[in-house]
């Protein structure tokens, strides 16, 4: 992978990931709270220690790409732009929800921000985004699609055909594999027949093999834009591993108990986030620089929760609205 | 005006709509340089084109996960899915992504998208090639589903189901491909949720669907010598579903018999079965009755594919008892 | 006697076979080692080791092929699907081959295997992990079908369900998981295709499964104070379906009102209506009222699944209304 | 991979891999002339230019070894040793068919003689091997199960997730790959990433790459047989791909047009049965031999034949018979 064509991030633009970074985490540390609270009444799956990818990912893509999220989804949306109170309105079930409580937290969705949907049965949206790119490739609009995923997707089928069909298509589209160890609650490796589920098989489908640090913000990003150029240069599509980790459990409270101890402390002592804020001290940014950032993170989370608890409930209008293109619900006449 | 048959109605009505509207596209097993395994799409890639029309891997969820990705993002395309038993190796595309995105995204997102795809049995193909699966798809809320029986309504239809802004399942049944009909010269197009009364008599309603419209028609014509004068309807469409005309000519008559290809339960007539004893329960002068393949999978041998398949002799038969007991 | 709730009782059931046939076995998602991702099947990968329990990949079309194979060579497996949404990723190992393989086979195939899924919604976890299936599966021929009400029929129907030489969908209501009940000690076998009658009315006939049979229950309460008397029959098995006892209780009362939480068309109510309707036509004294959930994606937010599901009060305003017109 | 463990053919064990190889030929032909004469109203698909495959694979099994098989089965199925009357008369639909008429060509099976069936959804059959070799390793019998299938199955998902499945497993299962260049009517490697559709895919699932020569009956044999020994030795699946042709079109009375006139000739040059008849003849059989063994397939295709074609025509008895395990169809009390 040659990252040649890529532009290195100065000094600003990283602090902006360092916001980003920041603020996805803190999102997310608000929903568990929520949850707890019961605010928050379906599931919801936090990215807590990924922040990095969706980060480095939307840094490196432009406003009128794609992105294509799973359930594990609010942090990649939240990193394209989606202001944070729709989105916990959503999560809440709340009218002023991103989809008026419709869709709730597992289905974000924005289409404005190229959040092309959050996609909660496992393996569905790699062909989705297929379609997406294929589009671009049709209209000729030099759009690219990026489709995110987890390593335990990597055994189901429609993986294997998405990967196919956009090879052979040369189709403008990323996946994207984040490979934080676990499906919910067993190992990958223990029901995979290659080390990395996803790297491992790139060669079956002509792609190059692809290893990034998933807890390396600048490294996922100048990955992810060379893999972005050459989808636009109409090269065809890419397959990135990131190697991460969640800090807490699969979903909802789950505490992740089944993880060894020392599995988890290796993990949190690569906390992108720390890690982050070391390294831009290091290039020479100020304590006070980053404290800033973080204080207006923390006051804009505030605000979000805020507004969104302000949301009504939604009502028996929204419920028999927009199944069907004309805004009704009607099977009959 | 010219003499079609119903396979060729395909291809007819993919390029009356391909001609006006450059977003529309068409992928599939097998559609574009062989036109198709039934021949219904023969001359497409001759006169659109490979960019347009396009032979995919066989890959049924890359196909429908392609037409949904292309959808949301301002395509049309159209999919085939060969044979619509293999709906079910895709069935996740169609059910959980496509039928509810819209209405998950609080209608973000809009799905303008045609699935077409051979449907039912007559063709001793076996039980996986042969079945009837328009129920499937009735059952799952954000889908429409239009089954035609004349080449006229596959052309009409299929323009109508293009030019809808929602994912419409269309069934071709295989078991029609070969029958003809006449067709006017230039556009046609037709209106999803209407049904067709195609007969009408004062003693019974018989409600048929696609390959069953035409058993029924001849039923009726054997009825009505033996003193059954029956109205029947060609629903057409499943979703949006003409209720208006179905429950009027039920009322007319007093008598409703269903003419189903599909195994019994669950099948859409049970579905407007329950519709009519509720809304016109006192209309009715007896007892409503399903004529149905009975509940198996369909078998290959011609002699016990034509005994499980509702024939012209069992729809006389049923509403003959039915009528004098 | 014990307490139990509806969540104990799957591994209480599977058990209990599990200790008598060795031919037994037992896979799916987090179903071993994590106890399944509803703490349904706790204990049993302890009992029984890992060569009996077995954890697998997210790969649903591996784990019923997987089982399929096995029962045709002899094992009485047990999968498990971990939604019920998941279904339509698997879609065609059920239907086109573990349903019809036996047919077409001409009987030299047996199947007895069972697929368990939690079913339904009510927990607010969106259109795509709360759908109500029983109707796809009871839909095609070759399954059996079967949805528990409570802790005491999953033990007894489980058991039978596993003893069984027919492929069954076992669906486990989700919002039940953690209701309790009365369990006796010692084993529980039930028998498949056996409705329960659970009160005896004399004004109309409520027909409920799954989840909505304790609503059914309450909703009766509530309109017996209001001066209706209904009966509530529990379907517990939609094939074989009891419709001996369905058909009994309808004539008894003359009004059948059914209890669904699936969408609306083509679901079982619909199935019901039409055996109701042609079969004992002259015994019903109004119209036949299906109360399901519309026919819309479920939403996510609680306020809105809610809206949607049928509710206590629905059933009694529905009925009430019905009966009162 | 390694032949050693593998038994030498003997001239005899030759002999009869012939008489098998033409057998299926014949077999072929008569159900072709037999489709052209409205007795096998259905599809069907033939194995014309394939024999070896069947011949070879058939010859490296035990009895109590399970084959799965696609729409393209009559080989597979008649070369397990199932009669070849039971076979015709279900082509044509008969009470005396192998399954009573109500399978058809499509869905051949003989569990007496280890034919587990014939599918004909793509990809299907390769998780339903899986089950049974499950079932071979838990109840310790050391039966292996053999899932043939072609080119063009490879890109379903339900292949990935069966060679996955079978690999983390250890599953007693051999995938065996028919490439015949062409799935219906398109040609595979314009739809396939890579070259070897299921070759170039067995790094993805920790397996040996292995290509074979599929018009060479020993070859097919050989490899067969080493990949066999090592299921039985609890060493896991293999997959097998082999070269080969469909001299025929694909389905009924297709005439496979769409193909170049040189590929088709090429092939043909390669056919199976030809090549081997001389070799036999250099390996010391003596040509009244093989005339002998053609002979007597001649006739016993021409007995079965007749045999079928008296079959009765199944009736209500049938048709609602073996929906379940009590040899009803009832779905009601
Ligand atoms: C088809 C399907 N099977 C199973 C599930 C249940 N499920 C949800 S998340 C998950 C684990 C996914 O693991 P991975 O892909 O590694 O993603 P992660 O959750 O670690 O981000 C499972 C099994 C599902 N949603 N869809
Ligand atoms: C899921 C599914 N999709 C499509 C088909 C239609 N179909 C039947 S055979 C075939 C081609 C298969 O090609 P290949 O796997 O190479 O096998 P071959 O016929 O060459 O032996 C296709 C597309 C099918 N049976 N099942
Ligand atoms: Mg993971
Ligand atoms: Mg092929």
């Amino acid at each position: 992978m040659s990252l040649d064509v890529v532009a290195p991030l100065l000094l600003d633009d990283k602090l902006d990931l360092y916001r980003s970074q920041f603020a996805l985490r803190q999102f997310e540390k608000r929903a568990y709270d929520l949850f707890l609270e019961n605010y928050v009444k379906g599931t919801s799956h936090l990215s807590i220690g990924q922040e990095a990818i969706a980060a480095g990912v939307a840094r490196a893509m432009r406003p009128d790409d794609w992105t294509f999220a799973t359930y594990r989804g609010h942090a990649h949306t939240l990193a394209r732009g989606v202001p944070m109170a729709p989105v916990f309105a959503e999560l809440m079930g709340r009218a002023n929800g991103l989809m008026a409580g419709k869709g709730g937290s597992m289905h974000l969705t924005s289409v404005e921000h190229g959040v092309m949907g959050s996609y909660a049965i496992i393996g569905a949206h790699l062909p989705i985004a297929c379609g997406a790119a294929w589009s671009a490739q049709y209209r000729g609009t030099d759009q690219v699609a990026v489709c995110f995923f987890g390593d335990g997707s990597t055994n189901i089928g429609a993986f294997h055909e998405a990967l196919n069909f956009a090879a052979i298509w040369k189709l403008p589209v990323i996946f994207f594999c984040e490979n934080n160890l676990w499906m919910e609650y067993t190992r990958t490796t223990e029901v995979t027949a290659v080390a990395n589920p996803a790297a491992d098989r790139a060669s079956a489908y002509g792609l190059e093999s692809i290893i990034v640090d998933g807890n390396d913000a600048d490294e996922v990003y100048a990955v992810t834009a060379a893999c972005v150029a050459r989808a636009r240069a109409g090269e065809g599509p890419s397959m990135i591993e990131a190697k991460t980790y969640r800090h807490g459990g699969h979903s909802r409270a789950d505490p992740g108990k089944y993880r060894p101890d020392e599995e988890v402390a290796e993990w949190l002592a690569k906390d992108p986030i720390p890690r982050y804020h070391q390294r831009l001290l290091a290039e020479g940014a100020s304590e006070a620089q980053l404290v800033e950032i973080e204080r207006a993170v923390n006051e804009a989370v505030d605000v979000a929760t805020e507004e969104a608890k302000a949301g009504a409930v939604p009502g028996e209008d929204l419920l028999m609205k927009d199944v069907w293109a004309n805004g009704g619900a009607e099977w009959r006449n | 005006m010219a003499q079609l048959t119903y396979r060729e109605a395909i291809a007819r009505g993919i390029a009356q709509e391909m001609r006006r509207d450059e977003s529309v596209v068409f992928l599939g097993e097998d559609i574009a340089a062989a036109g198709g395994v039934f021949k219904g799409t023969v001359g497409l890639l001759e006169e659109f084109g490979p960019v347009r029309v396009r032979d995919t891997p066989i890959s049924e969820q890359a196909i429908l996960g392609a037409a949904m990705g292309a959808a949301m993002t301002g395509l049309r395309p159209i999919a085939e899915i060969m044979f619509a038993d293999f709906f079910a190796v895709c069935w996740d595309i169609v059910v959980n992504e496509i039928a509810k995105s819209r209405y998950m995204t609080n209608g973000q997102m809009t799905f303008p998208l045609v699935i077409r795809s051979g449907n039912g049995g007559g063709l001793r193909f076996g039980a996986q090639h042969s079945q009837s699966v328009e129920n499937w798809a009735m059952m799952v809320p954000g889908l429409k589903v239009v089954v035609p029986s004349t080449p006229l309504d596959v052309i009409g239809l299929m323009a109508a189901s293009i030019r809808d802004n929602d994912p419409v399942i269309f069934l071709e049944e295989k078991a029609l491909y070969a029958t003809k009909g006449e067709v006017p010269d230039g556009d046609v197009v037709d209106t999803l949720g209407s049904a067709k009364v195609l007969r009408q008599g004062s003693n019974a309603t018989l409600i048929a669907l696609g390959n069953m419209v035409p058993r029924a028609q001849l039923a009726a014509e054997e009825l009505a010598s033996a003193g059954i004068d029956c109205t029947v309807v060609d629903v057409r469409s499943l979703v949006p579903l003409d209720t208006q005309t179905i429950l009027r000519e039920v009322s007319a008559t007093g008598r409703m018999f269903t003419v189903e290809e599909n195994p019994r339960l669950c099948g859409w007539g049970g579905e407007l079965a329950s519709i009519v004893a509720d809304e016109i329960f006192y209309d009715l002068d007896g007892p409503i009755v399903r004529i149905t393949t009975p509940h198996i999978p369909l078998p290959a041998a011609d002699a016990l594919e034509d005994l499980a398949i509702p024939s012209v002799t069992r729809i006389v038969e049923t509403v003959q008892k039915s009528m004098n007991s």
